[in-house]
């Protein structure tokens, strides 16, 4: 605890002193910099150290801090337990690699904005961040909620003489905002059940079924806007691109997971449910995975298509969480605990190799000063570090063996099949459901990343005018590294990473973990890895050969085979939308997949044009009419303040008689 | 120990040799004499002698490919219980492992194919990886079936008598899932009707046209991953449906041996008599393959043989 | 002590006529805004007897409204020296006088234990404030004028038909209006007669609040009148009549009638929410739409109190956020006019560039007013919902928390397109009648050149700058820490309601 | 005594009506000035048996300020006025003597259900405050002219005072006379601002009034 308290310390006056020198940027960068070093060290201290205590004393141990300040419903109250200290461990790594990069990002940054302000605020968020995910009150949890958002709110826009940039900040604040009004309501439900607003009193109050599946509801919806599911996961596309590269790994990373948080958070509070809410919540999970892939499969700005990928990335976390809660409601602990520790499993790693697609494609938008991916190509040779580390990401992501997004994967599936064997009909349906929706996802998404990295870094370059591509320095490359080599850590040597988060499973469980249980888990885990370095070996047998086979052979080089066209040009590669196409052709139905086409025409053709479309639905069909009607709804009613006097004077009158009438008839 | 051996040699040496039957067959069909059986392991030697050529576009990832997806899809095959062998490693879940080292595989070809920059490789590389995503389902789904007959979530012991007792139980679920297999297995090995590896002509191709620009070692590389990678779903099949075995290791090799050679003349068959679908056509193919299975699954639930 | 409270800024008034000289009479201004808050602070550490056989007295709901009321007017007479600069001086003696005249009214609110002399104070404030309103005589002005006086003349008219009937009702035992009487024989007043009054209170009180439907006259007459005037309008007038409506409540509350009172106030809440949902949705006229959110935010305090429990608490702390925010909003509006000489939205571009502590003010009146922590607001609007759904109110709760999200899509649309963005970079010219403040449209001359508004910037002076942040600190640390005094004071407060 | 009260009562009503069918301003002031001076003396006749000091005090004041001063500020306020009838009103003289006639039943209806905690002089002083007071909005609601409105208020505050004069006992000297200066006041403000509006608009029809709105 007290390791947390002088990482946040640090924070605190650190940003203060920043904003106070934040005319010099000099000074306020090293600040910066040195003060995010040291506070994030601190609090991976305070996280490990509570995950690593080995006590018996059951899941619930959580070291707690108060300080006697009197407000009418909340109090600073903060405490962790291993939930916390898992989602802060993921917290400081992520912000610590964001910092730094940032800070080698606005290095050279000549705009109007003032750096110093922006660094102080991402240290604020990091802070209030940090609040959320240890606050054991309601009110304080709101408070930092909130403040999250606001905070984050003024980092995506950061460069706001953008109209689209405005936009997408306004649709954020909107869309999270609106979210914090459901989760209000849903405390104040807790606690006037409860009648206290600390977490700890809430706990132990048992909520009636019909008020726990309201509460469940609100939380989806509160919590959901923030991880981004589908419906409400509008924001997220329009934030991500907007934003600067290092504060959309941030957001992606952590911020959408404190979403997850809270949804545990409250499982830990309302601990059972009606059945109907975790099956809810695994539909949900399919659709926001699948469909967050096969948007992210049409989109052609390379940061849209993360965006989309955070939103599958949710739908698998969601889908762990999903059987985990429904194998609590049937009273199966081992499928509980192996979905929720998959579900928190891949929280984390998503979060690293996300933040790490998204600091690469940062500095690669930097060099080519385009997210547009039709005008890439070819980049790998040019910036070699952006693109292996991207390569790692993207393998880590497509949940490809020997990277940690495989090794939560695994867990996920071996969570539904264990539901496939544990549970009746009912939860075996929802387990096929899980299995193929997971199936799928795993498909497209090494599709859609095939496309990615195909178009971006492989082949010849696209873009017509001959850029000066620099490859991003220490300060940026550094970051990244740390990102990469962390994936790869997981996907080799999975066991502590596991055993973390089955640390923090068992606070929603509730139940402490069978050594059996851990054993039967782990063991296929290293076994698996084995399998990988029986691979590894394979390969480096076959690398071996091939070097003795061509040993005494030149290697010529020559032009890719044209396959018989004279002069082949970068033109004619494959483009994403076209690598796309056939798969959204497949799907074009649920997407309002649309390929506009003006075909060259006559004996010497103008030029042709062709580009393809898909929709996103809930955005288009549900938020822009609604937000439309609200907004005729206001203007047909203006007539009420018509300008007579008299008029509102017969206002007045009228609701003397309506009164008199309705009270003394 | 020999065990072990064996089933390493096996897993080595024959897949060559289903590709080998497979054009016999085909020969027989067209009444051809035909390559001789052993036409593959020829082609690999050769091409294994022969220097190779590399395109300017290219990186790293064009050259490392073929080794790292040969390498994959053996280590896959070391999952694979093969003639009633126990395979070297075997755990709870392996299925799902080896589905991803075969997308590993998958996914490092279409790199492979989308670093040389060439239209015609990235057109395979897209529909490469279509089809490809599309009929893992499937595949995990028949993987589910089996576990859940077979109550057990690796593959040794789901091939290894796991389903000796589900013929009579569920025979019906089995024969579902034996055809969608099937299908998948035409369409993951990029066989006659998905796709036809004779042609050289690159717009109908599949598989073939992503590796156009490998030649040498690495291409020697790729062919023998595919007969490995046909040697698997194969062994596959064969155990779903010849679930009979005698405990006697080498009487069963025998048999395993002989039932490999029946699957090569059954896809032998299939290819030749059969036409080529049309692309548009092949989603449709694979679609129903996953109806299949779904509708087994359907029939186990009715029937209540689930635990 | 209160008779010197009361006459003291009376009496300062009428010497202030015949004073010479600006400087004097701002001095003057202050002095008295000083010594006034003073004694209100000497009230918190000795309570003051009641003079005038009992119809002056000052207790814990009093005491706190004239606190803030006293609080709000000092920071708004230091706003004023920096504010007015040339105008006639006929105008500034007329203004600082009836200033100070409007203070007093405002005392007299606060502290009269006597239905009648209430009255008499409210229709006094709507007297007095009128010149203030109808400072620069423009068309629009002196119709905001006309509306509000009439408005307001007849809803203090139905409240005094209202006392009437109160009387009537407590003709055979209470015998007088005096509060505490009242208080006393509140169980034996004749019912009908006494339901009667209370709606008359409640609509001719919620006419002087801005409750919808009877609020019309105040989105005029806030946007019309100088910014620190509408700042003490929505402050501490609206504030007055919001005490007004509490001792209707503190009668109901005696006489158990506290269903009946809630039902009508939480009902006039919702539909305030409403109509403010509407017209701030695509307002042009930032200053309209800081008046719609006041109408807002008194049906924010209406329905605290219907609630009661919790919620009269949440609403006595709002009360004090409500107005320290909304002061410092309007008088941010006040600066903001100055710099760009326009009250249309579309006008007003990229503050948080041109004029960045504005803009931050600006920023943090956004956060305020729609209740984001670290502000005060955020805390009492959380504690009226909290009231409502510890009463199983659901339905209201949902209006609410909808009402208030709509209301906070609309102004932070507005504001965020003011405060982002490049800055516009020719200052807007536009025909006199389109910025009724006179007094201001006089620098216009000055910064019709391209760097105007750079000029403009150093004009933000200090004076025009500490107060607003001295209301900003409080308001944060009222979101942080609610001292004990405050909070006893609360208490009892709450406690006469029945909280 | 009563029968006294009731004449004045009476007249008072029937005066209302004329206000409210006249729509020449001279006149509906003149009428407005006789009928406050007529309420002025009601008291007068009220507490005839126990006379006060105060009460005359009362009535006295009442009578000078609302049956004169007022009537002849009223005039100073439309001074510069040349039209001085309201033409075009939003109600039309014929409806609103109608409505004032039913607001009249309608008032004495509602005074008969509820009835007086204490015995009065005379049982139709109520209804006729109320049906006043419902004239009064009939004007104010009905008329264009702001001076018409300004008499408007008059004759609600008129209402009211009938009403008050049940209460004049209970009411303590202060609050009255803080009442009647208020009222004073805000007649002298309202005056002010009429005046404002004729510099400004050059009539005061309250129809050009309406530039604020959403």
């Amino acid at each position: 605890m007290i390791f947390l308290l002088v990482s946040l310390f640090i924070l605190t006056t650190s940003s203060l002193l920043i904003f106070l020198f934040c005319q010099s940027r000099k000074i306020s960068a090293r600040l910066f910099l040195w003060s995010l070093v040291a506070a994030c060290g601190f609090g991976l201290l305070s996280a490990g150290s509570v995950l690593c205590q080995k006590t018996m004393v059951g899941p619930l141990t959580s070291v707690d801090f108060q300080v006697p300040v009197h407000l009418p419903l909340g109090e600073f109250y903060i405490g962790i337990d291993p939930l916390s200290a898992f989602f802060l461990l993921l917290l400081f790594i992520v912000s610590l690699a964001a910092g730094i990069y940032g800070y080698g990002y606005l290095r050279d940054y000549s705009g109007p904005r003032n750096v110093g302000v922006h660094l102080a605020l991402f240290h604020l968020l990091t802070i209030v961040m940090v609040l959320v995910l240890v606050a054991k009150n309601a009110v304080l949890f709101l408070a930092a909620w909130e403040l999250m958002t606001v905070v984050s709110y003024f980092l995506i826009t950061f460069t706001n003489d953008n109209e689209q940039v405005r936009k997408a900040g306004y649709i954020y604040l909107i869309a999270t905002h609106v979210g914090v009004f459901c989760l209000a309501f849903m405390f104040l439900v807790m606690g006037a059940q409860a009648g206290s607003m600390n977490f700890d009193r809430m706990t132990m109050t048992p909520f009636p079924l019909g008020l726990s599946a309201l509460l469940f509801m609100l939380a989806f919806v509160g919590f959901g806007i923030k991880a981004g599911f589908i419906p409400f996961h509008v924001w997220l596309p329009h934030a991500h691109p907007a934003a600067p590269s290092y504060i959309s790994a941030l957001l992606s990373g952590v911020l959408i997971k404190i979403g997850i948080y809270g949804l545990m958070r409250v499982m830990v509070i309302v601990k059972d449910f009606p059945l109907w809410c975790p099956v809810g919540l695994l539909i949900m999970a399919a659709i926001s995975g699948v469909g967050g892939v096969l948007y992210a499969l049409g989109q052609h700005e390379i940061k849209k298509l993360l965006a989309y990928h955070s939103i599958e990335n949710i739908g698998i976390i969601a889908l762990g969480l999903g059987i985990g809660m429904i194998g609590h409601a049937y009273h199966q602990d081992t499928v509980a605990l192996l979905g929720i520790t998959a579900a928190l499993l891949h929280t984390f790693n998503h979060a690293i190799f996300k933040g790490l697609l998204f600091l690469s494609a940062g500095s690669v938008i930097r060099s080519t000063h385009t997210g547009d991916m039709e005008h890439m190509g070819g980049l790998l040779k040019r910036l070699p570090w952006t693109g292996h580390l991207f390569l790692i990401g993207s393998l880590s992501i497509c949940a490809l063996p020997l990277f940690n997004g495989f090794i939560s994967e695994w867990l996920v599936f071996r969570s539904l099949l264990e539901g496939v064997f544990h549970l009746d009909i009912f939860g075996i349906i929802f387990s096929i459901l899980g299995i193929v929706a997971l199936a799928l996802i795993g498909g497209l998404a090494a599709l859609c990343f095939a496309k990615a990295f195909g178009v971006i870094f492989l082949g010849h370059n696209r873009s017509s005018e001959g850029h000066d591509y620099k490859e991003c320095d220490l300060t940026m490359r550094g970051p990244m590294v740390l990102l990469a080599v962390i994936c790869l850590w997981v996907g080799l040597f999975p066991t502590t990473m596991v055993d973390y988060a089955f640390q923090a499973a068992q606070v929603l469980t509730g139940v402490p973990m069978p050594l059996a249980l851990k054993v039967a888990i782990m063991n296929p885990l290293l076994l698996a890895t084995r399998v990988l370095s029986y691979g590894i070996i394979i390969f480096v047998i076959l690398a071996l050969l091939r070097r003795f086979l061509m040993r005494h052979y030149l290697v010529h080089l020559t032009e890719t085979w044209g396959c018989g066209y004279t002069k082949p040009s970068s033109r004619m590669q494959y483009t994403a939308s076209s690598f796309a196409k056939p798969i959204l052709k497949i799907f074009r139905s649920v997407l309002f997949f649309k390929v506009e086409a003006v075909r060259p025409k006559g004996y010497f053709p103008t030029e042709g044009k062709l580009s393809s479309s898909v929709k996103d639905v809930s955005e288009i069909f549900f938020f822009r009419p609604l937000f439309f009607v609200i907004k005729k709804f206001s203007r047909k009613l203006k007539w009420i303040q018509s300008g007579h006097t008299q008029i509102y004077i017969l206002y007045i009158l009228f609701l003397l008689v309506i009164l008199l009438v309705w009270k003394l008839h | 120990m020999n065990v072990l051996l064996l089933h390493l040699a096996i897993l080595f040496v024959f897949p060559p040799l289903l590709l080998g039957s497979i054009g016999k067959t085909k020969a027989f069909f067209a009444g051809r004499i035909g390559p001789p059986l052993l036409q593959p392991y020829y082609d690999i030697l050769k091409l294994m002698q022969k220097a190779s050529v590399y395109s300017v576009t290219t990186n790293w990832i064009f050259r490392a490919a073929p080794m790292v997806s040969l390498a994959a899809v053996v280590s896959a095959g070391i999952l694979m219980p093969v003639a009633g062998v126990k395979p070297p490693v075997q755990f709870g879940g392996d299925l799902i492992l080896f589905v991803y080292l075969l997308a590993l595989a998958r996914f490092v070809i279409v790199l492979a194919a989308l670093d040389t920059g060439s239209s015609f490789e990235g057109m395979g590389a897209s529909r490469e990886a279509t089809f490809g995503c599309l009929s893992e389902i499937t595949v995990f789904l028949n993987l589910t079936i089996l576990a859940l007959l077979s109550r057990s979530l690796s593959l040794s012991e789901i091939f290894l008598g796991g389903l000796s007792s589900s013929w009579l139980q569920v025979g019906p679920v089995l024969i579902l899932v034996v055809v969608s297999f099937f299908l998948v297995l035409l369409v993951e090995n990029s066989r006659i009707p998905i796709d036809d590896p004779e042609t050289h002509l690159e717009l109908t191709m599949i598989h073939e046209v992503m590796v156009l620009d490998h030649s040498g070692v690495d291409l020697a590389y790729i062919l023998y991953g595919k007969a490995v990678k046909l040697f698997l779903f194969g062994t596959m099949l064969v155990s779903m449906m010849m679930t009979f075995r005698t405990q006697d290791l080498w009487v069963d090799t025998i048999f395993f041996f002989f039932e490999m050679i029946g699957f090569a003349i059954l896809i032998g068959v299939v290819e030749s008599t059969m036409a080529r679908l049309r692309l548009n056509k092949v989603s449709f193919l694979l679609f129903s393959a996953f109806i299949f299975s779904i509708f087994g699954f359907i029939v186990i639930l009715v029937r209540g043989a689930h635990p | 002590m209160l008779l010197f409270l009361l006459f003291f800024p009376l009496a300062i008034g009428g010497l202030v006529f015949i004073l010479p000289g600006q400087k004097s009479r701002n001095r003057m201004l202050i002095f008295t805004a000083l010594l006034h808050s003073a004694c209100v602070f000497s009230f918190w550490k000795f309570k003051p007897a009641f003079v005038l056989n009992g119809f002056l007295g000052l207790d814990a709901l009093g005491l706190l409204i004239l606190s803030v009321v006293s609080v709000l007017f000092l920071m708004v007479s230091f706003y004023l020296m920096g504010y007015f600069k040339n105008e006639s001086d006929l105008a500034h003696r007329i203004f600082i006088g009836f200033l100070l005249f409007f203070l007093s009214f405002m005392t007299l609110v606060t502290v009269s234990r006597h239905f009648g002399l209430l009255l008499i104070g409210i229709e006094a404030t709507t007297l007095s404030s009128v010149p203030l309103i109808n400072f620069v005589k423009t068309r629009q002005s002196i119709e905001a004028t006309w509306k509000f006086l009439m408005i307001c003349l007849i809803g203090i008219a139905l409240a005094l038909l209202g006392t009437y009937f109160l009387a009537v009702a407590g003709m055979d035992n209470a015998q007088s209006l005096f509060l505490d009487k009242l208080l006393i024989h509140a169980k034996e007043l004749s019912l009908p007669w006494f339901k009667m009054s209370v709606i008359f209170l409640l609509i001719g009180c919620g006419t002087k609040m801005g409750l919808a439907p009877m609020h019309p006259w105040l989105p005029d007459a806030h946007s019309q009148a100088p910014s620190p005037v509408s700042a003490l309008l929505s402050g501490c007038l609206l504030n007055c009549a919001f005490l007004s409506v509490l001792r209707v409540g503190q009668v109901c509350f005696a006489a158990g009638q506290t269903q009946f009172f809630s039902s009508i106030l939480i009902l006039l809440g919702i539909i305030s929410l409403g109509v403010a949902y509407v017209f701030i949705l695509g307002q042009e006229d930032y200053k309209r739409m800081f008046a719609y959110s006041s109408v807002e935010h008194m049906g924010i305090l209406a329905i605290g109190i219907g609630l009661g429990g919790a919620g009269i608490y949440g609403s006595l702390l709002h009360v004090i956020n409500n107005a320290f925010t909304k002061g410092f909003v309007f008088l941010v509006t006040g600066n903001l006019y100055k710099q760009y000489h326009s009250k249309k939205v579309s006008e007003v571009k990229g503050v948080l560039r041109a004029y960045p502590i504005t803009g931050i003010f600006l920023l943090a009146g956004l956060l305020a007013v729609s209740g984001v922590p670290p502000f005060g607001t955020f805390i009492s609007e959380l504690m009226i919902l909290y009231a409502a759904v510890r009463g199983h109110h659901y339905v209201v709760a949902f209006l609410y928390c909808l009402f208030l999200a709509l209301i906070f899509i609309g102004i932070a649309d507005i504001i965020l397109k003011m405060i982002q963005g490049g800055p516009v970079h020719e200052p807007v010219i536009q025909s006199p009648n389109c910025h009724p403040e006179r007094s201001e449209g006089s620098h216009i001359c000055q910064d019709s050149s391209p760097f105007g508004l750079r000029m403009t910037n150093n004009r933000e002076s200090w004076s025009m700058i500490m107060p607003i942040l001295f209301l900003i600190v409080i308001v944060l640390i009222l979101g942080f820490y609610i001292p004990p005094f405050l909070d006893n004071m609360l208490q009892k407060a709450s406690g006469l309601l029945g909280g | 005594m009563n029968v006294w009260l009731d004449a004045i009562l009476i007249l008072t009503v029937i005066l209302g009506l004329f206000i409210v069918a006249s729509t020449r301003l001279g006149t509906m002031i003149q009428i407005l000035g006789l009928q406050s001076l007529i309420l002025g003396c009601a008291p007068l006749f009220m507490y005839a048996q126990d006379m006060e000091l105060y009460i005359v005090l009362v009535s006295l004041v009442v009578i000078v300020l609302r049956g004169f001063i007022m009537p002849q500020f009223l005039f100073w306020a439309i001074r510069h006025v040349s039209l001085r009838s309201d033409v075009s009103p939003l109600i039309g003289a014929g409806t609103t003597l109608l409505l004032s006639g039913v607001a009249i039943a309608g008032s004495f209806l509602l005074a008969s259900k509820l009835h007086f905690p204490v015995k009065i002089s005379s049982d139709i002083l109520i209804p006729s405050s109320f049906s006043l007071i419902i004239m009064g909005f009939l004007l104010l609601v009905g008329r264009t002219k702001a001076i018409s409105q300004v008499i408007g208020y008059l004759v609600l505050e008129n209402g009211i005072f009938l009403f008050a004069i049940l209460l004049l006992k209970k009411m303590p000297l202060l609050v009255e006379m803080g009442i009647l200066l208020d009222l004073f006041v805000a007649v002298l403000v309202m005056g002010i601002v009429i005046n404002h509006i004729n510099d400004e608009f050059k009539n005061m029809d309250t129809i050009q009034l309406t530039t604020l709105k959403d």
